[in-house]
């Protein structure tokens, strides 16, 4: 395995760091900065494995599909963004509720 | 050796930032942190020998996620009270997990670490060479009409997944707005410096994203690249105080949100006439349409990036009708 | 689009015949209710209509099929097939009966367009998911079903309904991860999703074994959640806050449906009856559905609440399909896939009728529910007829499920099978009877509830037409779906032809 | 390696002495000014010599020309930038480090 092994690696790192955040930190925000961690983790794993078809003939499939997800990403953030602002601004704070009252 | 050392250290440092960034108790320095990743992440995608990537992650990861997670959170830091004036305005006192057994948290400890062995290991058992599609890309390169296998996947072999994708750029200005809709701000005066930076680099930026383009069909570039850029230049004009007109802010501006994906399904629908497929171009024709569908698409991102970043920056429709009235 | 003949744009032009009208509901202004009536009935209309054309044809021998490259190797197809065009007619019929009921029943309530625009989509996945013809296309719209349900089940707004919406979306989502784990898995094993009629695992070798039973396993717990097989019914009782529209839409036409329309295709289709015998995997499904029916039924009976009680029930009769596909036999099969169809007549004909006593007179307990049956005699006819056939009386539907399960269990040699059936139809006299013999025996009370309660005021009319008209459609159709059983357009001689094709290719 | 390299190489080491020196002072300066003058040392300079030994390396003028853009662009922006943290800097009464 090449060096794109290791990137691959941390690609799935990444993803997890991300899920740990997004379960343990109540401000959305943060929720937002870690599923946009996550998915560059997915990213980089996807882009590392297109890099096994050879150093000339990188496969272009995956990187046409990373490039819309990063643009697709920052919107999806913008969305994620434009909700937090409206909680915060009905609840006063931007903390998803710890336990949904059963 | 070298390039392992480099790559090795490139890796730590992603997963270093991306740590700290995630988990500092500052959410400002969290999202420079963050900025600071997604420039990281540009170079890890040129290490990965993927152009097309790095430059579009170096205009979105780096600048325009920065720009719109920053306005949110002064937007934020107003709305609930706390004191925006330093750095270190936005204390989170629960940046420490919640409450939560021990046993629980080391559950979940275990849980991903088995999750990241188990991806570790099936990356581990693929094979090492594996040409994936890049045979078939490479062999109907010649019918695409473009040079860039990327730009080739994109606009032709792939044309209705990007389709949808400006689809769901449009359903994010949809949503969006419908959470309070975009208000209209008037000018405001800034430092003459930033003005002068913005007169200077817009055009630069306009040249940058006409060439981004342009190569896009031979080189590492294409619409979602010069996109971004402009994109990003639309946020430097934002930030420097400038606003678009009230007439174009009615339906000059819905149709430039809608012009790529309108042209994608009318083309979509031209080729089903002429062709009898949906999206396959005549290969005569190819390098034609597929230009003209990214100079569409490229003036819907940049537009649809730029009105994000104005409608999470500037708030609803009730805060401005206050602020006006002052 | 290959083979885009004439007969690829049937199968499309029903799927754009809900997808349409929904579309553009969403960009209608909420005053214009008669633009949005037309658009939802022609809808529907044009949607039975083709649904119509496609029947004629599959029992003449033709074939739909539309098929789109989606992937290399991996097309999304859309196939009008003798099952899939037994869900589609039945959700179409439906579809134009709930409509005019949810017209009827949302009359000058808040925020109409978008839910007629949502309940126009959530039909469109249902079309898609009954006439996909490979599981990836399956998956597609199975997941937009629950995307397009949430704004449904959360339609009031009120925080029950945002509760019962997240536990739903805990649950579909969940199922639909697990789901998506086995298609690829399969995939990665088969190389091909194809719905056929032998399966397409009886050919691999017998080291794959164990991994299919793992790919089972998770596609059944994926499905299980939409077909609420315990432990995974938990969303079904809290989702019954929805107005009564979408619970007739979750329970009969479309949610529930999909689970189990889904395990019958996984089970026929892809595994094949008779390797899923071999693998030993049809056994165990069999006694979870036996354990799931007895289940819901005594839980049914603890239930005050009226629409609670109806959705532990279906809990317990949905299972009744899954059992008449677990069961290895042709009869059984009749049994299991024509329930398909009977419990979604009957089942909805409860809910259309429990929505009319909230609606008009506020009764939302079954205390309540005293001499009901004097005040409204012909919901209450409905009403009867739907539980009778729940409970299996002849000549009603449900007795006809009944029969070919039991029948099936004795030829498959399975005949634990029949205190199974008869504890359950034991339990559903037992919490259905009380409710009639308090509805038509018992003097009713001074004053309805209607007052504490936003029910509209109908005086002296038993209630809107609109509200009324459906159910009385709907349990007619019960009715002579099992009266009428054995003549050549009933349900049950389109289910034998479906058997006949499963089992004597 | 011919002489062009050899004079990349010194240009690389130079440039690269200045980022080091400068990463050293964003992090060891005390106040912002000084750490401003820090940055903008890195990128001017730093970026200037290695733009120049890149420029030796390019295969044409053009190249050689864009690579000079580039180092342009970033004088100017961080000229500009710089200017507008140290004002943002001053206008909030951070106070300048005067030990």
């Amino acid at each position: 395995m090449t060096n794109a092994f290791l990137y691959a690696l941390a690609g799935s790192g990444l993803f997890v760091l991300g899920l740990h955040a997004l379960v343990m930190h109540a401000h959305v925000l943060r929720k937002i900065l870690a599923i946009n961690v996550m998915g560059s983790g997915v990213f980089l794993i996807l882009v590392a494995l297109a890099r096994r078809s050879g150093e000339t003939t990188t496969d272009p499939v995956p990187h046409a599909m990373v490039i819309t997800g990063i643009v697709v990403a920052v919107s999806a953030t913008a969305l994620a963004l434009a909700l937090m602002l409206k909680l915060a601004e009905k609840s006063g704070q931007a903390v998803l509720p710890d336990k949904h009252g059963d | 050796m070298l390039q392992w050392a480099f790559d090795t250290m490139l890796g730590f440092g992603l997963l270093w930032l991306a740590w700290r960034a995630l988990n500092s108790s500052d959410l400002f320095k969290a999202i420079v942190l963050f900025i600071a990743f997604g420039l990281l992440m540009a170079l890890a995608w040129v290490r990965l020998n993927a152009p097309d990537v790095a430059l579009a992650e170096a205009a979105i990861g780096a600048g325009l996620t920065g720009a719109l997670l920053l306005a949110a959170l002064a937007r934020l830091g107003a709305m609930t009270d706390q004191n925006v004036s330093g750095a270190s305005a936005y204390p989170v006192p629960s940046a420490q997990p919640p409450a939560g057994s021990h046993f629980s948290r080391g559950l979940l400890i275990l849980l991903l670490s088995a999750s990241v062995a188990g991806m570790a290991y099936a990356i581990w058992s693929l094979p090492s060479y594996a040409t994936g599609l890049s045979m078939d890309v490479a062999a109907h390169l010649d019918d695409s009409g473009v040079g860039n296998p990327v730009t080739a996947v994109l606009l032709n072999f792939r044309g209705y997944d990007t389709m949808l994708e400006m689809m769901v750029l449009l359903l994010a200005v949809l949503g969006v707005w419908s959470l309070g809709g975009l208000q209209q701000q008037p000018e405001k005066p800034v430092a003459a410096v930033l003005e002068t930076l913005s007169r200077f680099l817009t055009p630069v930026f306009i040249l940058a994203a006409a060439y981004l383009l342009w190569v896009g069909a031979d080189a590492p570039g294409g619409a979602f690249q010069a996109g971004s850029v402009l994109g990003a230049a639309g946020v430097l004009l934002l930030l420097s105080g400038w606003r678009p007109r009230v007439r174009l802010m009615q339906w000059p501006l819905r149709l430039a949100l809608t012009a790529g994906a309108g042209a994608f399904i009318l083309l979509g629908l031209l080729t089903l006439l002429l062709e009898k497929q949906f999206l396959t171009y005549p290969v005569a024709q190819a390098g034609r349409m597929i230009l003209l569908l990214e100079s569409l698409a490229t003036v819907s991102i940049a537009v649809t990036l730029a009105i994000l970043f104005l409608s999470v920056s500037s708030g609803h429709k009730e805060k401005s009708g206050k602020g006006e009235k002052k | 689009m290959d083979g885009m003949s004439g007969n690829a744009w049937l199968p499309l032009m029903v799927v754009a015949s809900a997808l349409l009208p929904g579309l553009i509901i969403f960009g209608l202004p909420e005053e214009k209710v008669r633009l949005r009536t037309v658009l939802n009935l022609s809808g529907a209309f044009a949607k039975i209509f083709f649904t119509g054309w496609m029947l004629w044809g599959v029992y003449h021998g033709n074939s739909y099929e539309m098929r789109m490259a989606f992937l290399p190797g991996l097309d999304l197809v859309l196939r009008a097939d003798s099952l899939s065009l037994l869900f589609i007619a039945l959700s179409s019929v439906l579809w134009l009966l709930t409509t005019v009921y949810a017209i009827g029943y949302l009359e000058n309530s808040p925020h109409r367009s978008r839910f007629f625009g949502f309940f126009s989509l959530c039909v469109t996945s249902t079309s898609g998911v009954a006439m996909s013809g490979n599981l990836i296309t399956f998956l597609l719209f199975y997941e937009l079903l629950t995307l397009v349900t949430y704004p449904l089940v959360v339609h009031r707004g009120t925080e029950a309904a945002r509760r019962a919406g997240q536990i739903y979306l805990t649950y579909t989502i969940s199922g639909g991860a697990l789901l998506l784990l086995g298609v690829v898995w399969l995939y990665a094993i088969t190389g091909t999703l194809e719905f056929s009629p032998q399966g397409i695992l009886y050919h691999l070798d017998t080291t794959y074994h164990p991994a299919l039973i793992a790919i089972f396993v998770l596609l059944i717990a994926g499905l299980g959640v939409k077909a609420a097989l315990v432990p995974l019914h938990g969303w079904l009782p809290e989702a019954m806050v929805a107005p009564a529209p979408v619970s007739a839409l979750l329970h009969a036409v479309a949610v529930v449906k999909a689970g189990a329309f889904g395990i019958v295709r996984v089970v026929y289709d892809i595994y094949g009856i008779d390797f899923a015998a071999e693998l030993g995997v049809t056994g165990p499904l069999a006694m979870l559905a036996a354990v799931t029916i007895l289940y819901g039924s005594l839980r049914a009976l603890a239930q005050d609440n009226l629409k609670r009680r109806l959705a532990f029930s279906t809990v317990s009769q949905v299972s009744y399909i899954t059992l008449g596909v677990a069961i290895v036999g042709p009869l059984a099969t009749i049994g299991g896939v024509v329930h398909l169809v009977h419990q979604g007549l009957m089942k909805i004909t409860l809910f259309f009728c429990a929505g009319n006593l909230a609606e008009t007179l506020g009764i939302h307990k079954v205390r309540e529910m005293n001499g009901v049956g004097r005040r409204m005699p012909w919901t209450m006819a409905a009403f009867t007829l739907g539980a009778f056939g729940m409970i299996g009386v002849p000549p009603v539907a449900g007795f006809i499920s009944k029969w070919y399960l039991g029948l099936g269990a004795l030829e498959a040699g399975e005949p634990w099978v029949i205190p199974v059936l008869i504890g359950s139809s034991l339990l559903n006299a037992a919490y259905f009877l009380p409710i009639l013999h308090r509805a038509w025996f018992r003097d009713p009370p001074d004053s309805w509830p209607v007052m504490r309660d936003t029910a509209r005021d109908f005086g002296d009319k038993e209630t809107a037409w609109a509200l009324l008209l459906p159910p009385v459609i709907t349990a007619l159709l019960a009715l002579f779906a099992g009266l009428l059983a054995s003549t050549w357009f009933s349900p049950l001689e389109w289910v034998q032809l479906i058997a006949q094709r499963a089992f004597y290719h | 390696m011919t002489a062009a390299d050899y004079v990349t190489a010194c240009l690389f080491i130079l440039g690269g002495i200045f980022f080091f020196a400068g990463t050293a002072g964003l992090l060891r300066f005390p106040d912002v000014y000084t750490r401003l003058h820090a940055l903008t040392k890195a990128d001017n300079v730093g970026l200037g010599l290695i733009v120049a030994g890149l420029a030796l390396q390019a295969e044409s003028w053009l190249a050689a020309g864009k690579l000079l853009l580039i180092w342009l662009l970033v004088l100017f922006a961080g000229a500009c930038v710089a200017h507008l943290v140290a004002r943002r800097a001053l206008r909030k009464g951070t106070r300048i480090w005067t030990e």
